[in-house]
């Protein structure tokens, strides 16, 4: 940001004149930290605005105000003076090689003022990025989103249960009740008990079942045969069905024990 | 941008706002878009017009208790929720055993699952289970009281992606190797 | 409600979801809408089809750093600012100074900003950036202390309404007349 007088203030009190060097006074220093950034704000400001030579500036004159300056606010913001008399520090070094014979060529780069300036050209690009980001629009400021409502509908979906977790419900079971060592369940022992609870799904539909109408003999292979037959030895163990037989070789009938 | 001056400007002007506001408008909300030079009378015109407007469309202007907001039609609400789910809740402990309990024991009834768990069953864990589909009634134990057996279904092996119970990891594998044997 | 199986049921819960989403979708977003019976060259399609149907409406779609988003037109702006007249703020220009080097030259170390703005950083600089979630720690430079490299994040881009940091302001535009070394 530029400045001019009219914009610069100190205790209510327009600031009548600009400074023509680095040097702050000390009942401006808030005055400055507000209307520029730093040193290089100031110097960029300066040389921009008054076409300042940074040679010009009374060097010896400058650093005794700043080592008052320094002095008299050691309790606040001495940083800020830091900042300040580290570039007066800066310029004294550029000034005092500027003023050494010169050799007969001298390359532009080696022009002690070059990097002083790549800087203040660098910031002062930041500077007017920083300018043009602050009037782009944003959301939030000139950028409006679209927003309107809709009713968020609660799916009431069922839970999922993964295999692990179930096995881990009945790892934990079975950790509890101390269960372990009666009841090591197997495959085969399971597709045992998947036949049983078959066998009487089945008996509960039909009522009374003839016994080798539970077995099918074409399309299941023997294994699956051998299970059926032990969940209904099981079935029948368990006191969960009923089998009977009027006579020899007559046929055999399986019921629920519970459908009478 | 001059201020709008005739009812299409205004009615869009209008349109922007709401669309954008995030909330419900008042009718003083809206007053404030055109800096006072509009009628309250005038005002809820242009509402009833962009109402109309917005008639065959995806959102629609509705009025609520604190004003005026579009809000999308319920038919694309459950579409639009699939952008934000819910968290997926989950069974129970208790739900989870007694579902363990019937896979790996059955057929069982109550008695059993609650001698196994060592508390009692809820009948509200059983009632869940058997609204998924997960178990039902497969007969009845011949004992007093004639308990009824659960069983798991063939839905609960569909929803655990397994062909038979089989399939179920058998509880030999890790029996001995990580429930310790204490006794 | 069935899914959608035509274009125009398609495009009605596109639009539905961008209306009321309040923020950017990206395609993998708009995809959770069709519950995966979408492809991706069909929704780019779709998408364009709608901005095409907004083309001369009151908010347009467009795309952002994280997906697109439908926002009022410009020449609404101004109508709209008048319904939150306490806006945010505006940053100081230590901030916009600070977010510039970091958006322009990222990613960059505190020391870094301060090299090139030629004062100290004030931490609470960095705060209010990293709050508004426009910059954060991508790393940090190995060299002693790790001092933490910022950068702009995506949000940044959206609020700014890129797509990228290509479409930032080129930095050869803030390039001004030399600084004359006449001696």
């Amino acid at each position: 940001m530029l400045l001019t007088t009219s914009e610069i203030k100190i205790k209510g009190e327009l600031l009548s004149e600009l400074p023509q060097d680095l040097y702050i006074p000390p009942d401006a220093l808030e005055v400055y930290l507000e209307a520029f950034e730093g040193p290089l704000d100031l110097l960029l400001y300066l040389i921009r605005k008054h076409n300042l030579d940074i040679l010009d500036i009374p060097m010896a004159e400058l650093t005794a105000q700043y080592m008052v300056y320094v002095e008299k606010m050691k309790v606040i913001k001495l940083e800020l003076a830091a900042d300040y008399l580290l570039m007066s520090a800066m310029l004294i070094e550029i000034k005092s090689r500027m003023l050494l014979p010169k050799p007969a060529e001298i390359a532009e780069e080696d022009d002690p003022r070059a990097e002083l300036v790549r800087r203040l050209m660098e910031y002062e690009a930041i500077k007017l990025a920083a300018q043009r980001l602050d009037e782009m629009p944003k959301v939030g400021e000139e950028i409006a989103v679209a927003a309107a409502y809709y009713q968020h509908i609660s799916e009431i979906k069922p839970p999922e249960v993964s295999l692990d977790e179930l096995v881990e419900a009945w790892r934990n079971v079975l950790k509890r009740a101390k269960l372990n060592s009666h009841h090591k369940i197997g495959k085969a022992e399971l597709s045992v008990r998947e036949h049983m609870s078959q066998i009487l799904r089945r008996l509960k539909a039909d009522g009374m079942v003839e016994f080798s109408q539970l077995f099918d003999m074409a399309s299941e292979g023997l294994a699956k045969l051998v299970v059926n037959f032990l969940a209904i030895l099981e079935l029948a163990k368990e006191g969960l069905i009923r089998i009977t037989q009027q006579q020899a070789f007559s046929p055999i009938y399986l019921q629920a024990n519970a459908s009478e | 941008m001059k201020e709008p001056d005739n009812i299409t400007e205004m009615k869009q002007v209008l349109e922007a706002a709401l669309l954008t506001a995030g909330q419900p408008l008042s009718l003083d909300d809206m007053l404030k878009l055109f800096a006072g030079r509009m009628e309250r009378t005038t005002l809820r015109m242009l509402l009833d017009e962009l109402k109309q407007d917005w008639a065959e469309k995806t959102l629609e202007l509705v009025q609520v208790a604190t004003g005026y907001r579009f809000q999308a039609r319920q038919q694309f609400s459950e579409f639009i929720t699939r952008l934000n789910p819910e968290r997926q809740p989950k069974y129970s402990r208790a739900v989870m055993e007694t579902l363990a309990i019937i896979a790996y024991r059955q057929p069982v009834t109550r008695g059993d699952i609650e001698q196994i768990r060592g508390v009692a069953v809820n009948p509200n864990v059983m009632r869940q289970l058997q609204e998924r589909d997960w178990i039902d009634v497969v007969g009845q134990r011949e004992v007093p009281g004639r308990p009824s057996l659960y069983a798991t279904t063939k839905h609960f092996l569909d929803d655990l992606n397994l062909r038979s119970l089989s399939e179920l990891p058998p509880m030999d594998d890790f029996a001995q190797s990580e429930i310790p044997l204490d006794n």
